[in-house]
């Protein structure tokens, strides 16, 4: 049985084409989830894709949280069931304490699409063990509300517990520490604001690249799940 | 105040009451349009019915002072076999091969974005996107040539950054890519920028559908966003004139978007379209439920029976006259058979999406409204979307036109530089201008990669996107215009401005196939402005046929002027290409050391409205750059052969600030420097800054020079080696050498110095 | 020292979506008896000096030339306790 | 029917980008005598009902599992005169 990665699709979510293709060209079957089904349609990973779910109206991913898929999601990541959220898929899970911390307005005020670069600090996570810890990699960002923040005593805790997913080279939006990713404890569930599912071709990734540096977030999950003998390689 | 107590104005009262003053004037309606009205009707109108005439023989919506002019799109079109709808629907669509079809059109939101920036030119996207989403496709990508007053004016800082957020934050809520578009900057544009949108979509060729009510029965169906008081000034005015009685409360004078409204809409749509729940559509934008239950009914079976107190509000307080001109956005209409209605319901609610029968499709060949049961709309709905006025304006020559291109930007006019040194400054003065200056600042804001399938966007000369994954199908696009060319000579710029576009999707490899056009100009009761205008739509056709791209469909804005000054005619172009396979498609940056450069085209003293003119004398006279159609024709397939057989490593049109900028653009794109020896006899300042048209600069690996410079000369345009790529200055032999980090500086510093 | 709010609503006639998105949010939280929301801005604002007329009347200057837009806002300023 | 506000604040020790922005501007606008500024949301609420205690109790838990954030932000549940 290949594995199944499932790709959450909210009212106003834009990149889920993109979030299935990502899991489809990693090599796992993709599957549509929508907001509305409780149902995980048995699979073994899930994405919150990026967008602008419920249009990011009140905050982002506030209204998105409490969809019916999200009770399942969040029951399915206490159970160690890997889940990435992309982008505004970081927000939902920062709203549905998954992830610590928040994301608010970047500061510079203004969205920002750019390629970035960062360093993957943990490779330890479900979605990052295809990675070298330190390893430097480009990819894009896109959002406006994208500058992480906690309180000082999460930040410390983050860091002491290698929780830090990924950091920004340049700060491009003010975010606590230039975090531009983390994990929960278990690391099975990451957050991250760049988008790695826009990096994992020549044609369409960053330019001039390396163009397809966040492939090994989609191939990752899929030999952490063929390890831990959940599906078949 | 209720609607029960709302005395709306009747059929029958108008018939009882032939003598009641209407408020016509007020609406824009001319004395002789009233007097029309009443004979098409042989009575009064009663005043929903006034509404929608006003609404519908406006400008905007009845084109009466273009469509004389218009129509030679259509009748002197080249000879092509892949259109599939022509001029006079939403948008044109294109056969773009494999079963695909392409729609595309660009339409203008000047006016209300320089009232409320953001809502303005972000409703503005919204428009355009629906027209889009009615032919039956899925809109995949934007984009946005704008027009601004002076980079440094106060005003400019109020409206510019409004603006890009404005369509940042609606497109990039749609998820649309934004791949392209222009910010240019002039004073003419102080006080009334062009805020112009293009969106293309992507369909069947088979499941194209058209905004026609068909079949007696079936119902008609509003669905979307709520109606509220948006845009009704014109209707406040009409329901208050002849009732005074219950003032309606305040009616918002700008129109506020929901983009979140708009995204669930277009999924709702491709999931009804999908399983052909609908015989036809039609999107709600300009004259809202006015033009959509008219074009419908007119374009259908001929008749259609609407209660418009069904329609769902925002506002309870909205009488049948608003409801009718209500420019409320994120609404569809459409027609659906009673078979169909179930599954078309569900489809809305899945995405939460309001949806209302509010009439019925006949064969009355009448269009009927009621409110609460009463008749307050009669007529021949052909008569309000079809037989609008037409008018022949007058037009003629400007008494300066000649005193203008008398005035030459030759060199005893205008001081020009020489010798090395000043040559480097005027290059990093003008890389530096705002018209020429790097624009990430802007960029940054768009998303240009959401859906994935984004080849070429920002800082190409053609936005580029895949349709097909599987064999790389996919297509380019490009805006272009100029309105100092066309303010100089309105036929040969309007002509400018389409030979740049189809230039720079030629660069990228991909075939020119058919063109949109935005025509933004000044007041059509000005016969100067008239004449410009039918100027340049003669230059527009003229040129398609020889160039083989149908103009397919557009927009044209009127009145774009600042008391009696007129901007100058501005004709935004969009051209769209087609390319087989993505994967050869031809970059503008220089990449690799050691190839060759090669100036392909011809290079004349050509300086007549000129980006060198305006940066440094701010002068404009002259003529524009000559227009050669064919060797333009013949450019486009050297660049499109070279990119099919694997010739060129990159491609960059020419046009402002001439070859260097050109030069500049590529080396600091692909991070590499280049050594230019200038061939010709000319003024090193003339090769370098003239705006000639027909050229392109391209980069060629050793072992292709030959074979590209024969396909050159076989088609009998010049060609001429100008340097290599090599090492990180732009080097001018001879005459300068500029780091091409400090042209970096000079280039990228620009805009985040003016609004950063 | 003295702080003043700065309150920027949409004005009525203006869609709001945002303030729509949680009116449609609340029953599926089990939430009714609400009928309408509308969301706004506050600015709180912290003064060098007393909060007197002269204070009040530049934070009106402040609230119509950049808190608000006003073609399509309306604002209210007011001392808090 | 009765109107019930929640302002919506981040808390005093997370930092405030649009606060922050505002403040920027403000001397670059001629404005002088602001010590800060700091940026929330307000909500109008409107009730069906009266704003007795158990409807304020209600509009409560709603600020805080929806209409704030309670990791970064307080709110302030008031009925409006
Ligand atoms: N400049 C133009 N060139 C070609 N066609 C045009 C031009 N301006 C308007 N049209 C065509 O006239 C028709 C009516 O335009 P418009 O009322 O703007 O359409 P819509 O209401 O669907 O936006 C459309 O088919 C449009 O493409
Ligand atoms: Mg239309």
């Amino acid at each position: 049985m290949p594995a199944r990665i499932g790709v959450v699709t909210f009212p106003g979510t834009q990149d889920d084409a993109d979030a299935l293709r990502a899991v489809r060209v990693a090599g796992a079957e993709p599957v549509s989830l929508w907001h509305r089904d409780a149902d995980l349609h048995g699979v073994d990973a899930i994405v919150l894709p990026g967008g602008f779910s419920y249009g990011d109206y009140l905050r982002c991913g506030a209204i998105a949280r409490f969809s019916p898929v999200m009770e399942s999601v969040i029951a399915a990541a206490h159970e160690g069931m890997p889940v990435l959220g992309i982008c505004n898929g970081f927000q939902v899970l920062c709203e549905s304490h998954l992830l610590p911390g928040a994301l608010i307005r970047n500061d510079g005020m203004l969205f920002v699409n750019r390629d970035v670069r960062l360093t993957v600090e943990a490779a330890d996570t479900a979605w990052t063990g295809g990675y070298k810890a330190g390893q430097e990699i480009v990819i894009p960002i896109k959002n406006g509300e994208g500058k992480f923040t906690a309180d000082e005593r999460t930040l410390d805790e983050l860091e002491a517990t290698g929780r830090v997913v990924a950091r920004y080279l340049d700060n491009p939006n003010g975010s606590a520490r230039a975090i531009a990713g983390v994990a929960n404890a278990a690391g099975n569930v990451v957050g991250l604001m760049p988008h790695p599912e826009h990096a994992i071709d020549e044609l369409t990734g960053p330019y001039p690249g390396p163009a397809t540096d966040g492939l090994p977030f989609f191939t990752s999950v899929l030999q952490r799940l063929i390890d831990s003998e959940l599906v078949n390689a | 105040m209720s609607e029960h107590t709302y005395q709306a104005d009747t059929v029958e009262r108008a018939e009882a009451s032939p003598e009641t003053e209407q408020p016509y004037e007020a609406l824009g309606v001319k004395d002789d349009e009233y007097a029309r009205i009443r004979e098409i009707l042989g009575r009064r109108p009663t005043s929903s019915e006034l509404a929608m005439y006003s609404v519908m023989w406006s400008e905007h919506c009845s084109y009466k002072s273009s469509k004389v002019h218009l129509r030679q799109f259509g009748e002197r079109a080249p000879e092509v076999d892949f259109l599939l709808v022509g001029p006079g629907e939403n948008a044109g669509v294109v056969d773009v091969g494999e079963d695909l079809a392409v729609t595309f059109k660009i339409e203008s939101h000047n006016h209300p974005s320089y009232v409320e920036p953001y809502q303005g030119a972000a409703t503005g996207v919204g428009g355009i996107v629906r027209d889009i989403l009615t032919m039956g496709a899925r809109p995949i990508a934007v984009l946005d040539p704008l027009r601004f007053g002076p980079a440094d004016a106060a005003d400019t800082h109020r409206v510019l950054p409004g603006v890009v957020r404005g369509i940042g934050g609606y497109g990039n809520s749609l998820g649309l890519p934004n791949i392209g578009g222009e910010v240019v900057f002039d004073a003419c544009y102080s006080g009334n920028p062009l805020v112009n949108a293009l969106s293309v979509g992507v369909l069947k060729k088979s499941e194209i559908k058209l905004a026609k009510a068909d079949g007696p029965g079936n119902h008609v169906v509003l669905f979307g966003a709520r109606t509220g008081g948006d845009g009704i000034g014109g209707a406040s005015v009409l329901a208050s004139a002849t009732f005074d009685a219950d003032k309606p409360s305040k009616r918002p004078s700008v129109q506020v978007g929901d983009p979140f409204m708009e995204k669930v809409l277009i999924e709702c749509c491709l999931e009804i379209y999908a399983e052909d729940l609908v015989t036809g559509i039609q999107d709600l934008g300009a004259a809202g439920l006015s033009c959509a239950t008219t074009e419908l009914a007119a374009a259908g079976t001929g008749g259609m029976d609407v209660k418009l107190d069904l329609a769902p509000l925002r506002d309870a307080t909205l009488v049948p006259e608003e409801i009718l001109m209500s420019e409320s956005q994120e609404r569809m209409m459409a027609v659906v058979t009673p078979e169909n209605l179930p599954r078309f319901f569900e489809i809305c609610e899945k995405w939460d999406v309001i949806s209302t029968v509010i009439g019925t499709v006949t064969d009355t060949g009448r269009l009927r409204m009621t409110w609460h049961g009463e008749t307050i709309v009669d007529v021949d709905p052909r008569t309000l979307a079809h037989q609008g006025p037409v008018y022949e304006r007058p037009y003629h020559r400007p008494d300066w036109q000649d005193a203008l291109q008398a005035d030459a930007p030759d060199a005893a006019r205008l001081a020009r530089p020489a010798g090395g040194e000043q040559l480097r400054a005027t290059v990093l003065r003008m890389v530096a201008s705002p018209n020429l200056a790097d624009k990430t600042w802007v960029l940054e804001q768009y998303d240009h990669r959401v859906r994935g399938n984004t080849v070429l966007a920002h800082g190409e000369d053609s936005g580029m996107i895949r349709l097909s994954e599987e064999s790389g199908l996919g297509i380019a696009l490009s805006t272009d215009g100029n309105g100092r060319y066309t303010k100089l000579d309105p036929y040969t710029g309007a002509q400018l401005a389409l030979a740049e576009a189809y230039r720079n999707v030629a660069a990228t490899g991909a075939t020119p196939l058919a063109v949109t056009d935005c025509l933004n100009f000044g007041s059509p009761e000005d016969p100067e402005v008239m004449w410009q205008f039918a100027e340049a739509c003669r230059g527009l056709t003229d040129a398609c046929q020889i160039l083989g791209t149908p103009v397919t469909g557009g927009n044209v804005s009127f009145y774009n002027q600042t008391g009696s000054e007129a901007i100058h005619p501005t004709p935004v172009v969009g051209v769209l290409g087609v390319i087989d396979d993505v994967a050869r498609r031809t970059r503008s940056a220089f990449e690799t050391e050691g190839e060759v450069l090669l100036l392909v085209g011809e290079t004349l003293d050509e300086f007549g409205g000129s980006e060198w003119a305006h940066v440094v004398h701010e002068h404009l006279g002259g003529l524009p750059p000559k227009l050669d159609l064919e060797r333009e024709r013949q450019l486009g397939e050297i660049l499109v052969a070279g990119s099919r057989d694997g010739m060129l490593s990159a491609a960059h049109d020419l046009s402002d600030g001439g070859l260097i900028q050109a030069l500049a653009e590529s080396c600091m794109r692909g991070g590499k420097g280049a050594r230019v020896v200038l061939p010709g006899e000319l003024d090193p300042f003339v090769e370098l800054f003239s705006e000639s048209a027909g050229r392109a600069v391209v980069a060629v690996p050793r072992s292709e020079e030959k074979r590209f410079t024969d396909m050159c000369v076989f088609r009998n345009v010049p060609v001429a080696r100008i340097g290599v790529v090599d090492g990180d200055t732009l080097e001018v032999q001879g005459q300068f050498e500029i780091p091409l980090a400090e042209l970096r500086e000079a280039w990228t510093g620009t805009f985040p110095k003016l609004f950063g | 020292m003295a702080r003043v709010v700065v309150d920027v609503m949409l004005k009525p006639e203006i869609l709001d979506p945002q303030g729509q998105a949680v009116n449609r949010a609340l029953p599926r939280l089990g939430f009714d008896g609400v009928v309408d929301v509308r969301q706004g801005k506050r600015f709180e604002v912290e003064l060098e000096g007393p909060a007197d007329e002269a204070a009040l009347a530049r934070v009106r200057e402040m609230a119509e030339r950049l808190l608000a837009n006003t073609v399509i806002e309306e604002y209210r300023v007011r001392v808090e306790a």
